[in-house]
């Protein structure tokens, strides 16, 4: 394991430490319990939208936390969801009177942790709704497994749902469009290696030199299938024709066009990806109205990547091009 | 060896667990490397040391307060599912350790703390879950308080069979946690969370023995 | 070597075409030659600012083109400098009849090739005036080098030159305040591993599991210096004490400082190496006023990254701040 | 073996070379890859099949129209140090093409392209470059043509003289192009630019005595 670190165990807060410092402008920082809120804090009367989950998924830490997208986030170890005392942290600091959102990807660590918090939360009478992301069409919905998990989405699905809190939607509301957002995308994706998460100092699984794991998540476990090493345009197909299954796309349709690269696959592959998967939506008659590709939400340092389509009617292409100003996403500020 | 079990032995129970997990840590995560994110090692080595920092120095009472501060600790070190599992799992178990112990109360007591697991993690016999070793220990502390074991005997044999539950899991298909989203290759490896269950009660057992 | 590419031929033009599709209302893609422009062409009146060079830096390509940064951008072969074709037509594009700024970095193959574009450019009457960046401090700037090489440093340059043609500043200011930046700014980067350039299907330099390249360049080529593996405040102190010596920074004094990631580096440990360098400014007295973390000038999916420092007086600053919209870098648009 | 050297001797030449930096585009790539940055060899290589094609069914009438041919698809498509190097090479060559070239005009023709070498890139003898390898060929020249050799053995003596150049790079010290920012460590290899001079002049001189 070769990585520009310290001490293992000191990684997260030294991270932590420098984005803070990097960011001050930005996000605050806090250490007990670890988790980022706003410069300035809560916004008063505004609907509250609280994420979090294992570290490791960069920018995430606090790269999503600022005006028209999270007001406070809990990072937990790496991969490791937060604890539900982080959490609770977290909803205070976002709490800005009227109830916040717990946006809470479908993984049973998180998903168990996020429960426990909203206890907490319910104890101290701040109100919380929360909404499980699940877009990822890999794993089927089924009794049978612990559900889709979320994934690379769900960043879409924060700043959508962050500009709908700036925009006043109440509580209810918030959690209503979030849910529609959900609803709406559909995420798959491959990985090409491994990632090292620094304390366990060695790759989370083991992949041949010719071999890929299809429908990975993004915390280093492994996918669904294990298939050999194809050219692209072929792993393109297979994704895009999954994800275009699960949300039944229509011609006339308009759409987000989403390639996230897992973290040490280079933007021209994420590009040449987008550039076979746009070929295929056009094929079909779905436009294309908007578009997004980089590392939205990476594996640390895995190679591969996941492809997203949303479905855009006026509200959510409304919320998507929102103002947004975090470390880690900014435009028209 | 004593007929009851208290504080003491709960400490020790406690720092005996905080020592096999450190010790195990590389296999436990090992096995969540297979079939889940390779963090269950670390995750829970993280927790017994923040415990054992809680609790240096304190004199705890009784068997449940010891028990309160694992769960509180736990909660806030752990995360993942097994920091909210083994959290709800000793803080369920903490209400039934005011008084010092006989056979049926240290069962009882667990008893407790798996139904928290349950009902959180809402995971039945079969999905390849730490669930997977309470379940046939507490079988076995039961028949074991049947036959008038002493407490230590009724560890020992839940202790055993959480380890024979734990092998157990090596053939099932998981369908809770993470290991379900492979499907049929999560058959042919043991689940983490059942191992460390295993090693929890043989602590437990050990230090009763010792007690 | 697993990448997600079709035939390594095409990667380029897949990569470039998709980038176009998805950016298509901030840049336009020309083909014959190969470059990019400003979507609805050159600003009248406004100095143009054209910079190139090889593929593989990215989100270079066509990710600096767009308000407030470059006007046109000429994307050589992976690695490879342009060709005088591409910088011409590069030139033309970005020609707003004021006067066109090469922004070129100082490799042999960029000067030649920029300045064969250049002579070409006079023919046609378009005034052309050359800033070059050299701001590795790893090379010794002798008679014994081709000289200091231009590296990540070279991207705040292009935005913030960018920004003083959008502010209106004639050629010659242009071309003055490029060099004021370039002198102001100083890099040293680091490699754990070498990168593959597709069409060459194998690493471009091996080094060992326990070795690492100081002073590498950003074109895949080895660095000056191979060390054995340190931890990262050990290799920061190294990096940020030559810049430092370089630059002689004073007590008080206001810099940026850059971080850049060369493609595998996860952000966090960027930020690891920002929290230490800052601590190392801090602790000189220097204020980081100014601060810039991720992957802006990448070499494929090469693991490491440098460390830049910048001078910064009021103009600079400025520069700085002003809007940018592109691809690769956007704020206050 | 002709006396003289025209249009057919110049596109046999250029062919010859096209394959040659084929053929040899690993090594050459494999060379860069030691002390710079690992493209010479499919530089070239793009650069030389651009001409084939551009060649394909052209009827030039002199030496010079191949060249200036070779120069603008070379200038356009190889990029890199390269490509402004031999690109301007061969456009200062072209020039002195107009008529069929007897042994001294040979030799004059490749001295104005390594004229504009040297003009460009500002390389003098022992800085590990292509230079190295051009020098001691244009040398080897003069004394042949001084002996009163034909121009196919001229050119077979430049040949010979660029790949002991080419060779002779090894130990040196590179002080020009990216091979320079390796200080010391640059000796060892051979120049790649020097190699494939050596293998231009080469197929400069197999084409002559094929003529
Ligand atoms: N729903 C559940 N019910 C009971 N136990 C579970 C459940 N989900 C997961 N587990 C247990 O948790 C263990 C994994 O714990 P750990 O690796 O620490 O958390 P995470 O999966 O969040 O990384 C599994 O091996 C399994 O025994
Ligand atoms: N200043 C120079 N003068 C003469 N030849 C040079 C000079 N700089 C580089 N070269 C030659 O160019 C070769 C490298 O070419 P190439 O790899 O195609 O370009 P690049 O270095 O831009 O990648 C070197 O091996 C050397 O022979
Ligand atoms: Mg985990
Ligand atoms: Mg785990
Ligand atoms: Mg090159
Ligand atoms: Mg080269």
């Amino acid at each position: 394991m070769k990585k520009l670190i310290n001490d293992p165990e000191d990684v997260l807060s030294e991270f932590m430490r420098g984005f803070s410092i990097a960011h001050k402008d930005i996000v605050e920082y806090k250490t007990d319990p670890v988790h980022f809120h706003r410069a300035g804090g809560a916004v008063q009367g505004k609907t509250g939208l609280v994420s979090g989950g294992g570290s490791g998924h960069e920018p995430l830490g606090g790269g999503y936390v600022g005006a028209g997208m999270l007001d406070a986030v809990a990072p937990g170890a790496f991969f490791s969801s937060p604890t539900p005392d982080q959490i609770l942290a977290a909803t205070e600091a976002a709490n800005g009177g009227a109830g916040v959102l717990h946006l809470v990807l479908n993984y049973t660590g998180d998903i168990l942790n996020f429960e426990m918090a909203a206890e907490l939360a319910a104890a101290e009478d701040i109100e919380v709704a929360t909404v499980v992301i699940d877009d990822d069409v890999a794993v089927e919905n089924s009794t049978w497994t612990a559900g889709r998990r979320g994934v690379a989405g769900a960043i879409a699905a924060m700043k959508m749902t962050g500009a709908a809190t700036d925009l006043g939607y109440d509580l209810a509301k918030t959690a209503e469009v979030c849910t529609k957002i959900n609803d709406s995308m559909g995420t798959m994706g491959l990985a090409l290696t491994a990632c090292t998460v620094p304390t366990a100092g060695k790759p989370s699984f083991d992949l041949g030199p010719d071999e890929i794991e299809l429908g990975i998540g993004v915390h280093g476990e492994p996918g669904v299938k294990r298939v050999p090493m194809m050219q692209v345009d072929e792993i393109v197909d297979v994704l895009v024709d999954a994800v275009v299954k699960d949300l039944k796309f229509e011609r006339g349709e308009n759409v987000l066009l989403y390639i996230n690269g897992l973290g040490a696959t280079p933007l021209s592959e994420q590009y040449i990806m987008y550039n076979h998967a746009w070929d295929k939506l056009d094929a079909l008659g779905v436009n294309v109205t908007r578009s997004q590709v980089g590392n939205y939400f990476t594996s640390l340092e895995m190679a591969g990547a996941s492809v997203t389509i949303m479905r855009l009617d006026e509200e959510l292409t409304k919320l998507y091009d929102a103002p947004v100003h975090t470390a880690g996403w900014r435009k028209g500020v | 060896m004593a007929d009851t079990l208290g504080a003491g032995w709960a400490l020790d129970w406690i720092k005996k667990t905080a020592a096999v997990v450190n010790a195990q840590r590389e296999e436990l995560t090992d096995l969540d490397r297979a079939i889940g994110d390779g963090d269950h090692g670390a995750n829970l080595d993280r927790g017994f040391q923040a415990v054992l920092v809680k609790l240096d120095g304190a004199t705890p009472a009784t068997a449940g307060e010891v028990l309160k501060t694992v769960a509180t600790t736990l909660i806030s070190t752990v995360g993942g599912a097994s920091g909210a599992l083994y959290g709800t799992a000793f803080l369920r178990a903490s209400k039934l350790g005011d008084s010092d112990l006989d056979a049926a109360g240290v069962v009882a007591l667990l008893q407790a703390g798996v139904d928290g697991i349950v009902q959180r993690g809402k995971a039945s016999v079969g999905e390849k879950t730490m669930v997977d070793a309470w379940t046939p220990a507490l079988a076995a502390g039961n028949e074991a308080v049947a036959a008038g074991k002493s407490p230590a005997e009724v560890l020992d044999a839940m202790a055993v069979a959480a380890q024979e539950g734990a092998v157990a899991t090596e053939p099932l298909v998981a369908t809770k946690g993470r290991a379900s989203y492979l499907g049929e290759r999560s058959a042919g490896h043991r689940d983490p969370g059942a191992q460390s269950t295993a090693y929890v009660l043989r602590a437990a057992a050990d230090a009763a023995a010792a007690a």
